[in-house]
C-alpha cells in the first residue's frame, strides 16, 4: 500500500478535501486559516510523493518553497485576524457583511 | 472635386462644433457659426448636385486606409439615392436653424452640428464599419440634445431611444462582422467594403437569414416599423424642436436609406423573397399608426404616429421591386421630410409660445397667427397627399408600384389617402382652426426669419408637386441600377 | 395654334388666387389693402377665363376639333410619361363656359354678400382657387391631371365650408365634406392605377385610354368603372356618401351656390360623362349608377320635405337633382345628363343666391318658419326665387322642364320603368318641397312685422336677375325635336348622344304630360298646406324623415365611433399595454434578475467558497465525462 | 555579469529596488506621502524607460532568457512581456498620479503603502516575465499579498478590512488550485518550465494527457478566479468595492492584464493541444459571466459597484477572445491584448476620475450624487462620459475597436453565439453606462460646491487618457501621418509572435 | 511493515484534519492540526524526504502553529465570542458530496501513471545536501522571490499589526 503512488495521492486529496470543507463550513476565522494550511500541506504531500515517484529532488524543493509561501501567508493572515478581532470583537466571519449587495449604499 | 468634398461636408460641422466648444463663444456666436456652416454646406452640396452625373453608380468616391489589419477603409461615395437625401439635409438644416434662432444654448447648437456630421457620414459611407461608426455616432448628440433640452420625462425617453436603437444597431454590428469574416474565409483577406461584401457567395441560407434579420432589425427600429415603434412616442413628444425635427425628417429616413444601400445589394435574393412581407408590414404600419394617430391628444405624439404611418408607406415603396414604388419612396422621403420637418418646427414654435402640447388645450391659433396657419396648412396638405404637393406624387407612385407588386396590396395601400386625411384634418380642426375658448394669446405669428426659413420648404413642396419630373431625373438612373443590376429584375 | 390659351383658362384664376392670397396676407400683416383691389382681381378672372373659353367655343362650332395642349412633362418614370396636358373638346368647353359664367355671377354676388367680412381677400383667394381647380378638372387631358383638379376642388370646398373656422361646427362640416370626398377619391385613385396597369400602356390621356379600352377584359373594366363611380358618388353626394352635403351649408351662401350647386358636385356627373367610352362598354355598371342616382333622388327628396333650414332644403334638392343626372348618365344619356347639369347650374345657383339674400336680409336667420312674408319686402328676390322654383319643379317652359323631361324620357325609353317611376315620384316631391319653401318664406303670414331688414346690395341683386333670365331661357337650347327645337345640347354633344333614345312621338308627349302633371300635383299639395302659412307656429318635427333616416347617427355609431374605439384601443391599449409592455418588461426583467442574482452577493466568505466549490464540482463532472 | 542581460531585467530591478528602498524609507518620519509618491514615480519612470528601451530592440521582435545559467530559463524577457510590463508600469504610474490627491486627503495612508504598491507592481511584472510555474506562483503571491494589504490599508474602515479578509481567504483558496495544477502538470511532464511542458506533452501524447488536462484546468480555475469569471466572481464586487478607489482602479486596470499576460503565455505556448477540452466549459462560463455581470451592474446605485460589476462583464468579453485562441491564435491573442489596453485606459480613467472627485469626502458615490455634474464641472463630466462611452463600446472610442476585434474573432472562430451573447451584454451595458451620462447632463444640480476644482496633475492625466481613448478609437482618419489604431494592434501581434521565437 | 506505518500515519493525519474542522474550540482545532501535520511529516519521511520531515516538524508544528496558538491565547477568546455554528455538519456533508467528482477525477487521472515501487531510497536522496544543490542550482529564482514575498508579507504584517491612530 505504501508502495503505491495512488495511496499517497488519495491521502493528499482527502486532506485537501477536509481543508476545503473547513473553509466552507467553519465560521471561525482561525479554523479557516488552519484549513488553508492543511490544504497547502496536502499539496506538499503530492509534490513529495511525486519526487519519490520520479526519484528527483525537484518536487521537494517545490514543497519547500510552498512551505515558505505558507509562512508568508501566515504572517499576513494572522495579523489580519488580530485586526479583525480588535474591530469586531468576534471571530465569526459571517458577520462581516458590510459589503453585501443588500447593504450597499443606496 | 478633388479636394474630398464629401469629407468636407461631413467634417466641417464637427470641426466647427469642437471649435465652438473650445473657444469662448456664447450661444449667439455658436448659432451664427452653425448657420454659416449650414449655408456653406448647402453651397457645397449644390456643387455636388451640379456635378453629379446621370448614372446609377457611385460618384465622388474617396478612399483612404483606416484600420488596415482588418481591411477597414475610410471610403465615401454617393449615388442618386444618397444625393436626394443629401439635398434634403442641406436644404432642411439651414431652414431649421432659422427657426431655432432664438433662445437656444450653446450646447444645443453644438449638438445640432454634431448630428449633422453623423447624418452625412452615415449617408456617404461605403464601408460597413465606417457606416456603423457614423450610425452609432449619430446617436450620441441626439441623446444629448433630447436629454438636455427636452421636456417632460425626457431622461426616460432618452434612455429608451438610446437603448432601443443601440440594441438594433448592435445586431447589425454582429451581422457586419459576420459578413467580414465570411469574406475573409472566402477570399483570404479582410474587407468590410460594401463592394467586396456583396461578392460573398459562401453563406448558407440560414446564415443569410440571420444576417438579414440583424440588419433589418436595426433599420426597422430606426424607421420605425411595426412593432419596433414604442420608443417613438415618448421621444418625439419629449424632444426639443431641433431634435425631433432631425429625428423625424432625416434620421428616420436613414433607416430606409440603410435598407436600400446595404440590405438590398448584400442580400438581393432575400430582399426579393421577403419583399411581400415587408410590403404588407409597411401597409399594416400605415393603417395601424394612422388609426392610432386619430385619438392622440398630444399633438407631437400624433405627429409621431403620423410619421410612423408614412414611413411604413415608404418601406412599402422600397420593397415593391419596381421603379414606381421605389422612386415613389424616394420622393416620399423628401416630401415627408419637408412636411413633417416643417410641421414639427411649427408645432415647436407653438409649444415654445404656449407651452402646451395637448390638442384640447389649443385651438384658435388660426386667428392669432394667420401666416403660421398658412404654412401649417401647406405642410398638412402635403402629408395628406393632396395633388399639387409632392406628397401626392409620391403616394401616387407608391400605390402604383404596390399595385404592380400585388393588386390587392395596392388597393389596401390606397387607404392612405383616407387615413392621413382623417387624422390630420381632425387635428387641424381642433388644434388650429376652431376656437375652443382656450387662451392662446401668447401665440405669436411668424417673424421674418421664420418665414424665410419656412419658404423653401413650402416652395419645394408645391414645386415638386406641380412639376415633379424636374426633380426626378437625378434619381431614376439609380433606381434603375438597383433594380436591374442589383436585384436583377428585368421584367417587372 | 394658340392652344396654349387653354392653359391660361386655368392659369388666370390660379394666378389671380395666388396674388389674392399673398395680398391678403400682406394686408393683414402689414398694410390694409382696400377691398376694391380684391374685388377687381377676384372678379376679373372668371370673366377672362370665360372669354378665352368662349373663343375656343367659337372655334369649335361646326367642326369636331379637339384642342390639345401639353404644357410640360409632369412625370416620367421608367419611360412612362404623364404630361401636364389640357384638352378641350366640346364637353369640356361646354362645362368651361357655364362654370365661368355662373361662377362669375356668383363672384359678383359674393362681392356683395361678403362685403363686410374681414376675410374678404381670403374669400376670393379660395373662390378663385376653386375656380382654377374646377377648370383644371374639366380641361385635363388625362385622369391624373383631372384628379389634381378634383382634389383641388375638394380641398377648396373644405376651406370654404369651414370659412368661419372659429366655430367648431363649421370646421367639422368641412372635415366631413373632405373625408367623404376622400372616400370617393380612394375609389378614383384605385381606378386610375388599375387603368394605368391595364389600359394605359400607350399613354394615359383620354384619347389613348379610349383606344386602349377595347381589348381589356370586361371584369377589369367593371372594376375600374365601379371604382370610378365611387369617386363620383363621393364628389356628387349620392347614396351612401351624401352626408356631407347638407352639413356643407355651414359655409357662406355664395359658397353653397358655387360649389354645392353649380360646379363641384356636378364633377361626378362630368366624370362619368368623360369616361363614357368606359361606361359604354359596361352597361351593367351604368345601370347601377342609374339606380343609385334614382334612389338618391328619391331619398333626398323625401328628406327635403321635412327640413326647416332653408339651405338644407336646397342642399337636399341638389342631391336629388344630382340623382336625376346620374340616372341620365348611367343609362347612357350623357348629353342629357350634362344638359341637366347646365340648367341645374342656373336655377340652383339662383335658388341659393335668393336664399342667401333672404338670409342676409333677416340677419342670418335660416329657419324658414321664422321668415315669412318676404314677398313684399324683397320682391325682386321673390320673383327670382319663383322662377327658379318653377324651373326646378319642371313647369314648362322653364329650364328644368326640358332637361328633366329628357332624363325621364331616357329612363323610360331604356326600359327602366322603375327608375322612371321613381323619377316621377321624385318630381312630385320636388314640386312639393320647393313650393313649400317658397310659400312659407314669401307668403307666410303673421310674421314679425317689426323686424328691420338688412339691406341687400345691388351686387347681390344683379346676378339674381341675370340668373333668373338664364333659368328661363337655359332650357331653350335643348328643346327637344318633338317641340320643334333642335336640341342644341344634344347635337353639340352628339358624340355622347345615346342612339337608343328614340321613342314614339305620342308616347313622348304622354310622358311630358305626366311630368307636368307630377309637378302640378306637388305644387298643389304644397299650396294647400303652406300657402299663407301661419308663421306664429313653428312646427316641431319628429320622426324618421326629420331625422334624415338617422343616417348620420348610423355613420357615427358604426363607423366613426368604431374607428375611434379602435384608435384608442391601439394607441392606449395595444401599444402601451402590450408592445411597450414587452419592451419595458424586458428591461424590468433584467432589473429583476439583477435583484435576484444579487442575493448571491451576500458578503459571506464561506458562501463564496461554497459557490466556488460548486463550480469546481461541475467542471470536474464535465471533465470526468469528457475524459472517460 | 554581462551587461546586456542585466539591461533586460532592469525594469524589474528598478521596481524591486524601489519597493525595498521605500520599505526602508518608510521608517523615516520626514518622508511624507508626497515625497514617497515622488520616489515611487521616479522608480517607476526608470523602469518604464528601461522597458521602452528594451521594447525598441533593434531586432524588432525579441525573446531572451537573461542569465540563463543562473535563472535557469525561469525568467523570460520578450516583446510580449515587454508589452505587458508597459501596461503594468503605465498603470502604476497613472494610478499614482491620479490617486495622489486621494492618498493625501485620506489619513490612513503611509509611505509603506507605496512600498507595497511597488511590491505588487513587481509581482505582476514578474508574473508576465515568468517562464516557470512555481516562480509564477510566487510572483502571483507577491502581487496578491501586497494587494491584500493595500486593500485593507485603511484599517479603521470596516469595509476595507473585510474586503481584505475576503480577498485573502478566497485568493489563497484559489491559489491552492494553481499549486495543485502545478503538481499535476509536474506529474504528467516532470517539468514546470513553460515550453518544456508543451514539448513533453507533444512527446507523450496519450499516457499523461488526463493529468495535463486536469493540471491545466486547476490553473485555469485560479486564472478564472483572479479575473473574476463565473462561478468564481463573487469576491470581485466586495473586494473592489471595499478597496480604496485608486486601488480599485489599479486592480481593475492592471491585475487582469498581468494574469492574462501569464495565462496567455501558458496557454499559447504549452496548452495548444489540450485547449479544445475547455471550449465547452468556457462557453458556459462566458455566458454566465456576462449575464451575471450585466444583471448585477444594472441594479447598482453606487457608481463604484457598477463599474466593478461591469468589470465582470469585461472579463466575459476577454474570455470570448480567450476561447477563440484555439482556432485563431494570433488574432485572438492580439485582440485580448488590445482589449486589455482599451479596458485598462477606460477603467483607469473612470475609476481615477471618480477617485479624484470623491477624494475630499465620500459625497459622490451613487448615480444620484452626480446629478447636474456637467453644469459644475463640464470638463470632468465630458471626460467621464468618454470613459463611459468607451466602456460601452460606442464607436469613436477605443472600446469600440476592442470589441470589434473580439467579436470579429469570436465569429471567425465559429463562436457566433458568444458574439451574440456579448452583443446582448453590450446592449445591457449601454443602459447602465448611459445612465451616468444622463444623470450628469440632464438634471439640474441641487448643491454642488464641494467638488474639487481642476487642479493638480490628476485631471490633466485623466484628460490625456480620455484623448488617448478617442485617438485609439478614431485612429489616423483625421491626421494622415500619425500612428493609428493599427499601431496598437500591430504591437499586440508582434508581441504574440515573440512567444514563439523559441518554438 | 511500511504499509502499517503508512496506514497509521494516514489515519492520524485524517483524524487530525477531521478534528480540526469539527472541534468548536480553536485551541483543540490547532492541536488537531498539529497532530495532522506531524503525521504528515512522518509520511514525508516515508517518502524519502528527511529534510522536509524535519522542516515540517520544526517549521510547521514548531513555528507556525505555535504562533497560531500564541495568537489564540493572546486574543483570549472566550466561549461567548465563538460563533454559533448550527449548520456545520450539514455543510460538511453537502460539501463532501460536491467534492466527490473532484476527487474521482484526480484519482482517475493519477491512476494512468504506471505503478512504480515506492520504498525508501538511499541516504543521499532527500538529504539536506542534495536538497541544497538542487535548490541553488535550479531554483534560485523562486528562492530569491520567496525572500521578496516574505518582505512584502512583513510589510503587510507590520501595517496590520501597528496600532492605527484611530484604531479601536
Amino acid at each position: 500500500m505504501a508502495d503505491s503512488l495512488l495511496s499517497y495521492i488519495a491521502l493528499a486529496m482527502i486532506l485537501f478535501s477536509i481543508g476545503f470543507l473547513g473553509v466552507i463550513s467553519r465560521k471561525n476565522i482561525f479554523i479557516v486559516y488552519m484549513s488553508i494550511e492543511l490544504m497547502l500541506n496536502a499539496i506538499n504531500l503530492i509534490f513529495i510523493s511525486l519526487g519519490r515517484y520520479y526519484e528527483t529532488m525537484v518536487p521537494q524543493v517545490m514543497a519547500m518553497i510552498i512551505i515558505a509561501i505558507a509562512a508568508a501567508e501566515a504572517a499576513v493572515f494572522l495579523s489580519l485576524i488580530v485586526v479583525l478581532y480588535r474591530r469586531k470583537k468576534s471571530l465569526d466571519s459571517d458577520i462581516f457583511t458590510v459589503l453585501s449587495q443588500k447593504d450597499a449604499h443606496e | 472635386m478633388d479636394f474630398g468634398i464629401l469629407s468636407v461636408i461631413i467634417f466641417l460641422p464637427m470641426f466647427v462644433a469642437f471649435s465652438m466648444l473650445i473657444l469662448p463663444v456664447g450661444a449667439k456666436g455658436t448659432r451664427n457659426a452653425a448657420f454659416l456652416t449650414a449655408i456653406i454646406i448647402f453651397i457645397l452640396v449644390c456643387m455636388v448636385y451640379y456635378n453629379f452625373q446621370l448614372s446609377g453608380y457611385m460618384q465622388f468616391r474617396e478612399h483612404h486606409r483606416w484600420i488596415s489589419t482588418y481591411g477597414i477603409n475610410y471610403s465615401l461615395g454617393i449615388d442618386g439615392f444618397s444625393l436626394i437625401i443629401l439635398m434634403l439635409i442641406a436644404t432642411l438644416i439651414p431652414s431649421a436653424y432659422l427657426w431655432l434662432w432664438d433662445g437656444r444654448t450653446k450646447g444645443y447648437w453644438v449638438s445640432m452640428l454634431l448630428i449633422q456630421t453623423g447624418i452625412t457620414g452615415t449617408l456617404f459611407s461605403q464601408d460597413l464599419i465606417l457606416f456603423y461608426f457614423f450610425w452609432e455616432g449619430m446617436l450620441l448628440p441626439v441623446f444629448m440634445i433630447i436629454g438636455m433640452f427636452g421636456t417632460g420625462n425626457r431622461v426616460f425617453s432618452t434612455i429608451k431611444i438610446t437603448v432601443y436603437t443601440i440594441m438594433g444597431s448592435l445586431f447589425m454590428l454582429i451581422s457586419i462582422l459576420y459578413l467580414g469574416v465570411a469574406f475573409f474565409y472566402e477570399f483570404g483577406s479582410w474587407s468590410f467594403a460594401l463592394n467586396d461584401i456583396v461578392q460573398i457567395t459562401t453563406l448558407s441560407r440560414t446564415e443569410e437569414l440571420w444576417l438579414f434579420a440583424g440588419f433589418m432589425i436595426a433599420f426597422a427600429i430606426k424607421i420605425p416599423l411595426f412593432p419596433f415603434h414604442t420608443w417613438l412616442l415618448e421621444t418625439y413628444s419629449n424632444s426639443p424642436t431641433g431634435g425631433v425635427f432631425l429625428l423625424s425628417s432625416i434620421m428616420a429616413k436613414l433607416g430606409v436609406y440603410g435598407i436600400v444601400r446595404f440590405v438590398m445589394p448584400i442580400f438581393p435574393d432575400l430582399y426579393k423573397e421577403f419583399a411581400p412581407y415587408f410590403v404588407w408590414i409597411g401597409i399594416f404600419g400605415l393603417i395601424y399608426f394612422g388609426i392610432a394617430a386619430l385619438m392622440q391628444t398630444n399633438i407631437k405624439k400624433m405627429f409621431a404616429y403620423s410619421s410612423a404611418s408614412h414611413l411604413g408607406f415608404i418601406v412599402t415603396g422600397i420593397f415593391t421591386l419596381n421603379v414606381y414604388g421605389m422612386t415613389g419612396a424616394a420622393f416620399l422621403i423628401i416630401a415627408h421630410a419637408m412636411a413633417t420637418g416643417g410641421l414639427f418646427l411649427l408645432v415647436g414654435k407653438m409649444e415654445y409660445n404656449l407651452g402646451i402640447k395637448a390638442i384640447p388645450a389649443l385651438g384658435g391659433i388660426a386667428k392669432k397667427a394667420p401666416v403660421f396657419t398658412v404654412f401649417f396648412g401647406i405642410m398638412l396638405l402635403c402629408i395628406v397627399g393632396l395633388p399639387g404637393t409632392n406628397g401626392f406624387v409620391s403616394e401616387f407612385l407608391i400605390i402604383l408600384g404596390t399595385f404592380g407588386f400585388s393588386p390587392s396590396a395596392g388597393v389596401v395601400s390606397a387607404l392612405t389617402v383616407l387615413i392621413a386625411a382623417s387624422f390630420m384634418f381632425w387635428m387641424f380642426q381642433r388644434a388650429i382652426l376652431a376656437d375652443n375658448g382656450n387662451d392662446v394669446s401668447q401665440m405669436k405669428d411668424l417673424n421674418f426669419k421664420e418665414i424665410v426659413g419656412m419658404l423653401p420648404l413650402a416652395f419645394l413642396i408645391i414645386a415638386m408637386g406641380v412639376y415633379p419630373d424636374w426633380f426626378f431625373y437625378k434619381i431614376e438612373p439609380t433606381i434603375q441600377h438597383y433594380l436591374v443590376d442589383i436585384l436583377e429584375i428585368r421584367n417587372y | 395654334m394658340n392652344n396654349f390659351l387653354l392653359a391660361w383658362i386655368v392659369l388666370i384664376p390660379l394666378l389671380s388666387s395666388m396674388t389674392l392670397g399673398l395680398m391678403y396676407l400682406f394686408s393683414i400683416k402689414v398694410i390694409k389693402i382696400p377691398n376694391i383691389v380684391f374685388t377687381v382681381l377676384g372678379l376679373s378672372s372668371p370673366f377672362l377665363s370665360f372669354m378665352i373659353g368662349f373663343s375656343f367655343f367659337l372655334q369649335m362650332i361646326g367642326n369636331h376639333e379637339i384642342f390639345l395642349y401639353k404644357a410640360y412633362r409632369w412625370l416620367s418614370v421608367d419611360g412612362y410619361d404623364i404630361d401636364m396636358g389640357f384638352m378641350a373638346d366640346k364637353l369640356s368647353i361646354f362645362m368651361v363656359l357655364f362654370i365661368t359664367f355662373v361662377g362669375g355671377l356668383i363672384h359678383i354676388y359674393a362681392s356683395g354678400y361678403m362685403k363686410t367680412d374681414k376675410g374678404y381677400g381670403k374669400f376670393f383667394f379660395y373662390f378663385n382657387l376653386f375656380l382654377a381647380s374646377m377648370l383644371l378638372l374639366v380641361l385635363a387631358d388625362s385622369p391624373i391631371i383631372m384628379f389634381i383638379g378634383w382634389e383641388g376642388v375638394g380641398v377648396c370646398s373644405y376651406f370654404l365650408i369651414s370659412y368661419y373656422y372659429e366655430d367648431t361646427k363649421n370646421v367639422q362640416a368641412g372635415n366631413k365634406a373632405f373625408i367623404a370626398n376622400r372616400v370617393g377619391d380612394l375609389g378614383f385613385i384605385i381606378a386610375m392605377i388599375t387603368m394605368i396597369y391595364y389600359v394605359g400602356s400607350n399613354g394615359f390621356d383620354y384619347i389613348n385610354l379610349e383606344a386602349g379600352m377595347q381589348n381589356v377584359p370586361i371584369n377589369v373594366l367593371t372594376f375600374i368603372g365601379s371604382a370610378l363611380f365611387v369617386g363620383a358618388i363621393g364628389k356628387s353626394a349620392q347614396i351612401p356618401l351624401f352626408v356631407w352635403l347638407p352639413d356643407a351649408m355651414a359655409g357662406p351662401t355664395p359658397v353653397s351656390a358655387l360649389i354645392h350647386a353649380a360646379t363641384m358636385v356636378t364633377a361626378g356627373v362630368y366624370m362619368v360623362a368623360r369616361f363614357h367610352f368606359l361606361y359604354d362598354l359596361i352597361p351593367n355598371v351604368g345601370l347601377i349608377i342609374a339606380y343609385v342616382g334614382a334612389f338618391s333622388a328619391l331619398f333626398a327628396a323625401i328628406i327635403a320635405t321635412k327640413q326647416t333650414d332653408i339651405k338644407k332644403i336646397l342642399a337636399y334638392s341638389t342631391m336629388s337633382q344630382l340623382g336625376y343626372m346620374f340616372i341620365a348618365v348611367g343609362l347612357g344619356g350623357y348629353s342629357v345628363g350634362i344638359f341637366h347639369v347646365f340648367t341645374h347650374a342656373f336655377f340652383k345657383a339662383l335658388l341659393f343666391m335668393g336664399a342667401g339674400a333672404v338670409i342676409v336680409a333677416l340677419h342670418h336667420e335660416q329657419n324658414i318658419f321664422k321668415m315669412g312674408g318676404m314677398r313684399s319686402k324683397t320682391p325682386i328676390v321673390y320673383f327670382a326665387m319663383l322662377i327658379a322654383t318653377l324651373a326646378i319643379t319642371g313647369i314648362p317652359p322653364f329650364a328644368g322642364f326640358f332637361s328633366k323631361d329628357e332624363i325621364l324620357l331616357t329612363a323610360f325609353s331604356s326600359g327602366e320603368y322603375l327608375i322612371w317611376g321613381i323619377g316621377v315620384l321624385t318630381a312630385i316631391l320636388t314640386a312639393y318641397y320647393m313650393f313649400r319653401l317658397l310659400f312659407v318664406v314669401f307668403h307666410g303670414k303673421n310674421y314679425q312685422e317689426s323686424r328691420k331688414l338688412h339691406t341687400i346690395s345691388k351686387s347681390m341683386i344683379m346676378p339674381l336677375i341675370v340668373l333668373a333670365f338664364g333659368s328661363i331661357v337655359a332650357g331653350f337650347i335643348g328643346i327637344p325635336e318633338i317641340l320643334g327645337g333642335n336640341n342644341l345640347v344634344g347635337s353639340w354633344l352628339n358624340d355622347w348622344k345615346n342612339s337608343s333614345l328614340h321613342v314614339e312621338h305620342s308616347r313622348e308627349f304622354i310622358l311630358m304630360g305626366i311630368n307636368i302633371l307630377a309637378a302640378v300635383i306637388g305644387t298643389y299639395v304644397a299650396y294647400k298646406k303652406f300657402f299663407n302659412y301661419d308663421m306664429a307656429i313653428v312646427p316641431k318635427y319628429n320622426g324618421i324623415i326629420w331625422k334624415k333616416f338617422y343616417i348620420d347617427e348610423i355613420y357615427d355609431r358604426f363607423i366613426v365611433k368604431k374607428v375611434k374605439e379602435v384608435s384608442i384601443f391601439i394607441s392606449y391599449k395595444v401599444d402601451v399595454n402590450f408592445i411597450d409592455m414587452i419592451v419595458m418588461g424586458l428591461s424590468r426583467g433584467f432589473i429583476k434578475s439583477g435583484h435576484f442574482i444579487s442575493k448571491v452577493q451576500n458578503a459571506n466568505t464561506r458562501f463564496y467558497a461554497f459557490f466556488m466549490l460548486v463550480g469546481i464540482s461541475v467542471i470536474s463532472t464535465y471533465l470526468i465525462m469528457v475524459m472517460r | 555579469m554581462n551587461m546586456p542581460d542585466f539591461i533586460y531585467i532592469l525594469p524589474l530591478f528598478f521596481v524591486g529596488v524601489g519597493a525595498i528602498s521605500l520599505m526602508i524609507l518608510s521608517t523615516f518620519k520626514t518622508i511624507t506621502i508626497k515625497k514617497g509618491s515622488v520616489i515611487t514615480l521616479l522608480f517607476l519612470l526608470f523602469a518604464f524607460f528601461a522597458n521602452v528601451y528594451n521594447l525598441n530592440n533593434e531586432d524588432g521582435v525579441y525573446s531572451i532568457y537573461p542569465f540563463v545559467d543562473i535563472f535557469n530559463k525561469m525568467i523570460i524577457v520578450d516583446t510580449f512581456s515587454g508589452y505587458f510590463s508597459t501596461i503594468l508600469i503605465l498603470g502604476a504610474i497613472l494610478t499614482i498620479l491620479i490617486g495622489l490627491h486621494y492618498f493625501q486627503k485620506h489619513k490612513g495612508f503611509t509611505v509603506e503603502f507605496f512600498s507595497l504598491f511597488l511590491f505588487s507592481v513587481f509581482g505582476m511584472m514578474l508574473l508576465v516575465h515568468s517562464n516557470e510555474l512555481i516562480s509564477a506562483f510566487v510572483s502571483l503571491e507577491i502581487a496578491s499579498i501586497s494587494l491584500y494589504v493595500m486593500i485593507g490599508f485603511e484599517k479603521v474602515i470596516d469595509k476595507r478590512i473585510e474586503a481584505s479578509y475576503r480577498y485573502l481567504v478566497l485568493g489563497s483558496l484559489a491559489g491552492l488550485f494553481f499549486l495543485l495544477g502545478t503538481s499535476f502538470i509536474y506529474a504528467a511532464t516532470q517539468t514546470t518550465t513553460l515550453g518544456e511542458i508543451g514539448n513533453m506533452a507533444l512527446n507523450t501524447v496519450d499516457s499523461n494527457t488526463p493529468l495535463l488536462i486536469i493540471g491545466g484546468t486547476m490553473i485555469l480555475i485560479t486564472f478564472l478566479f483572479k479575473i473574476a469569471a463565473f462561478p468564481f466572481q463573487n469576491w470581485a464586487l466586495d473586494v473592489y468595492d471595499g478597496a480604496p478607489l485608486p486601488v480599485t482602479a489599479y486592480i481593475a486596470a492592471t491585475f487582469k492584464a498581468a494574469i492574462f499576460g501569464f495565462i496567455l503565455r501558458l496557454v499559447v505556448v504549452d496548452f495548444d493541444l489540450i485547449i479544445d477540452v475547455w471550449d465547452k466549459i468556457l462557453v458556459y462560463i462566458i455566458i454566465f459571466t456576462l449575464a451575471y455581470g450585466s444583471f448585477l451592474a444594472i441594479i447598482q446605485k453606487s457608481l463604484k459597484r457598477m463599474l466593478v460589476a461591469s468589470s465582470i462583464v469585461h472579463t466575459g468579453y476577454l474570455l470570448i477572445a480567450f476561447v477563440s485562441i484555439s482556432v485563431i491564435g494570433e488574432s485572438a491573442a492580439s485582440s485580448i491584448i488590445f482589449y486589455l489596453v482599451a479596458y485598462f485606459l477606460s477603467a483607469l480613467g473612470a475609476f481615477g476620475l471618480i477617485a479624484y472627485i470623491s477624494s475630499a469626502d465620500q459625497l459622490r458615490i451613487t448615480y444620484d450624487d452626480f446629478r447636474g455634474f456637467a453644469k459644475i464641472r463640464p470638463y470632468m463630466a465630458a471626460m467621464l462620459s468618454i470613459f463611459m462611452l468607451s466602456l460601452a463600446g460606442i464607436p469613436s472610442t477605443i472600446g469600440f475597436i476592442g470589441k470589434f476585434y473580439i467579436f470579429t474573432g469570436a465569429i471567425e472562430s465559429g463562436h457566433s453565439i458568444l458574439a451574440v451573447v456579448g452583443i446582448i451584454a453590450t446592449f445591457i451595458s449601454v443602459y447602465y453606462y448611459f445612465k451616468l451620462i444622463a444623470v450628469m447632463y440632464f438634471y439640474r444640480s441641487s448643491e454642488m460646491t464641494d467638488v474639487p476644482p481642476l487642479q493638480g496633475i490628476a485631471p490633466l492625466i485623466i484628460g490625456v487618457i480620455a484623448l488617448f481613448i478617442i485617438w485609439g478609437g478614431v485612429g489616423n482618419t483625421l491626421i494622415a501621418y500619425f500612428p493609428g489604431v493599427d499601431f496598437l494592434i500591430d504591437m499586440a501581434k508582434s508581441s504574440y509572435e515573440s512567444l514563439f521565437l523559441y518554438g | 511493515m511500511v504499509d502499517i506505518v503508512f496506514i497509521v500515519l494516514a489515519l492520524f493525519a485524517i483524524f487530525g484534519g477531521l478534528g480540526m474542522i469539527l472541534f468548536a474550540q480553536p485551541i483543540y482545532c490547532a492541536l488537531s492540526l498539529i497532530v495532522c501535520l506531524v503525521a504528515l511529516g512522518g509520511i514525508f519521511a516515508l517518502l524519502s524526504a528527511p529534510f522536509l520531515f524535519m522542516v515540517q516538524i520544526i517549521l510547521y508544528a514548531g513555528a507556525i502553529i505555535t504562533l497560531l496558538l500564541f495568537i489564540i491565547m493572546f486574543l483570549n477568546i472566550k466561549d461567548v465570542n465563538l460563533p454559533d455554528e448550527p449548520n456545520k455538519v450539514t455543510t460538511i456533508f453537502v460539501g463532501a458530496a460536491l467534492l466527490i467528482p473532484f476527487n474521482i477525477l484526480i484519482l482517475k487521472a493519477f491512476s494512468t501513471l504506471p505503478n512504480k515501487p515506492m520504498h525508501i531510497l538511499g541516504k543521499d536522496f532527500g538529504s539536506i545536501h542534495s536538497f541544497g544543490i538542487e535548490l541553488f542550482r535550479g531554483w534560485l529564482v523562486p528562492f530569491e522571490l520567496i525572500s521578496i514575498l516574505l518582505l512584502a508579507a512583513l510589510v503587510g504584517a507590520v501595517v496590520y499589526a501597528r496600532k492605527g491612530s484611530v484604531d479601536g
